[in-house]
């Protein structure tokens, strides 16, 4: 079965976002899309910790240690950025005034309902950091994952089994097998990768599967 | 290339609607959006809700647009000062709403309504008028009361430098309501002294990040000559 | 009957506060105390419209449009003042970081209850600025104010009649006859005015008075 | 005259109690106030709760203080990272009491706290574990739970430039957690990189106003020859 890379999957969710959006993009996978966007189409890219405006990886020679991501990798800062305090920056997520916010998941179910902190029930010290406040705040949630797990479960469900994030929270779906719409009963499918077809999607998919006519 | 500036207050005004909930930035003749709010009179939208620190003085700017009958509910601290003549003969008539809010809880409602905080509690005006009929409820010994998010559909707000994107500076007392206001409408119009090249403002020193503007229009004040 | 001018009870005032306090000061007679601290004792001035260090009115020709206070006189900046916006002048205030705030008075009762704000509860519009936040928020609550009113009437009162500010909150009275700790049932007398008699003091006053042993 | 700069570390630690909440600045190892962090180990206190985002890496710092025993609760969005062995081998043990909360509530609650706001409804972390036996509310038609306020004892606080009436400035990401935690605690103590005359920090940017802080001490950061 072919499908999208990693590569793919970011700049196939790059492609979806316009000019003038204020996007975050969480830790891991997400983090990827910024690099797919074109420099000539302004996108201005939140920060959790404070950095409104973030740009690139630093250049080698060029890195400041006081500045960094929220998943505390070297950064820099585009002309026309800013920083803000935590509160502030916060106030920006839980306020909706991202436009969107791409974060990585476990699990997402046809309702929108995202579990993407916590692996199980027994895990006592899970680290939520701020999804929880993206998944509520952002005017637009998109999750970016692989379609299945590596023993190849689905991660596309009827329930999550998973500690939730939020309810009902999530918009769209990117993987490497499809971009899928959350209908709130289950999921359309708005686009299939090269290769994958119907049948390799719906058995990959623990989920009701809508398919444009 | 994202560009909120916009070339003429017809564009400034575009889209506010009948019945809008508009917050207007200023405090005393600080700060005051004043070009928008003639900009609002012209464009002609009534049946508003203003939030506003006062209720407008003499015959011009908010007051003018009361005078005009296209005020029907008005939300403020302090209503009645100096020269608020137009205020005071409508509300006497009947043909204005009010709700007094203490200017801090005025100030806190729209920073709630900006942070996505949907109510809270606070200390201010327990046991007073203006906490009747409000939840009360103690906390660490002390009784609080209720208040709720105050959102504007718009904001009009004045500042002293802006940017393409929408990045704001004020000018001294000129900060006042504005930048909280500008976080908690939908629709947040800034009139500038300056607009300034993108990377000008001090990414430290920015006081209203461009994500909570979407239009900004050049407005040097009145006698200004710098 | 000799008393204290407003002069004098400003003066007062300043004297009891010390170097390093956080001081708001009510439109009217209180605005007056700023001008009784010497200026090599460091007093920082707060103004609810977001001056934090004001300082005094400016010279002519040094005035500057853009620089009040709440009681919307052109004022001017220290040296090592700042500006804040609305919401974060009135989280100083709420969030118990002003030491002191001074304010005017309709009545104050002899349980720390303040009315100053509406003359009556038929007033259907009164004014109320920042005077509840301040009553409520400041570690420290003054009032200074005439001791009757112009037709003679006490203004230290066993019950406000007037519709009030806050509950419990004054701590001490500056008035043209008497300086007054709060009790909680009445008035503790710190200070007599030069020529003001125990009796006339009384006679003044609708409130439990104590007297020093 | 007005003097917050404190000459020794043991100046500056002076007075925090056993069973003190301490909340603790930074994100990630930019803005932390490692110099204070080490001061307070030094200090002495203990039984104390620490709010911080992460939970201590390696065995310094933070998690240092832990190791020592001197820390009962924690309270952070991100306590277990790479690197957070003492609090991995604690709380296995049983020896360290967590609260895990998201990282805006967490935010939030604190300047709550500086702000006078005793509680307040956040649709945050509605229908999860974390808003298990909270206070849920409807407030325009979306689930609200209920957060209160959360006061520190004594924040530790790194700034970039301070000033002896205590005016902090911070450097790009630095902000993070130490403006909103200098607010929330009685006793701010910040470790300032440049102590500068006052009249040099701009008015115009000074991000935490010296209402909000109590002690300066200048610890240039390690390595730094600016």
């Amino acid at each position: 079965m072919s499908s999208w890379t990693r590569a793919q999957m970011a700049a196939r969710v790059a492609d979806d976002i316009p000019e003038g959006w204020y996007v975050n993009l969480g830790i891991g996978m997400p983090t990827m899309v910024a690099d797919h966007v074109p420099e000539t189409r302004e996108v201005i890219f939140h920060s959790e910790n404070g950095v409104l405006g973030m740009g690139p990886a630093p250049e080698a020679g060029q890195e400041d240690p006081w500045l960094i991501n929220a998943g505390k990798q070297l950064v820099t800062l585009r002309t026309g950025g800013a920083y803000v305090h935590h509160a502030d920056s916060f106030a920006m997520i839980r306020g909706g005034h991202l436009d969107l916010c791409v974060l990585g998941a476990f699990e997402v179910a046809g309702s929108g309902d995202v579990a993407n902190w916590a692996t199980s029930e027994n895990d006592t010290a899970p680290a939520v950091g701020g999804a929880m406040d993206l998944a509520a705040g952002a005017k637009r949630l998109w999750v970016m994952m692989e379609h299945t797990t590596k023993d190849g479960r689905p991660k596309l469900v009827r329930r999550c089994s998973y500690p939730l994030t939020a309810i009902g929270s999530v918009r769209r779906v990117y993987t490497n097998m499809a971009v899928l719409d959350v209908t709130g009963t289950g999921f359309a499918v708005v686009e299939l990768a090269p290769g994958v077809t119907r049948e390799a999607l719906e058995a990959a998919t623990d989920a009701e599967l809508v398919f444009p006519a | 290339m994202i560009d909120k500036t916009v070339r003429t207050m017809a564009e400034a005004m575009d889209g506010i609607q009948d019945g809008s909930v508009v917050l207007l930035g200023g405090f005393g003749s600080v700060g005051q959006p004043d070009a928008l709010i003639d900009g609002l009179i012209e464009q002609g939208a009534k049946d508003l809700v203003i939030v506003a620190n006062n209720a407008g003085t003499g015959r011009i700017g908010l007051a003018r647009l009361m005078e005009l009958g296209r005020v029907r509910r008005i939300i403020c601290s302090y209503p009645r000062s100096a020269g608020s003549v137009v205020f005071e003969e409508l509300y006497r008539a009947g043909k204005l709403e009010l709700e007094i809010v203490p200017q801090g809880t005025l100030a806190e409602r729209m920073r709630a309504a900006g942070a996505g905080v949907g109510a809270f509690f606070t200390p201010t005006a327990h046991g007073t008028r203006l906490a009747e009929g409000k939840e009360v409820r103690e906390i660490n010994g002390r009784p609080h009361i209720l208040e709720y998010a105050l959102h504007g559909d718009v904001a009009l707000v004045e500042a002293w430098c802006a940017d393409r994107w929408g990045n704001l500076t004020y000018n001294k007392s000129g900060r006042n309501f504005n930048a909280v206001m500008a976080t908690a409408a939908r629709l947040t119009i800034a009139q500038a002294h300056h607009i300034v090249p993108l990377g000008e403002l001090d990414p430290e020193a920015v006081v209203t990040p461009g994500i909570f503007v979407n239009r900004v229009v050049a407005v040097p004040p009145k006698g200004d000559n710098t």
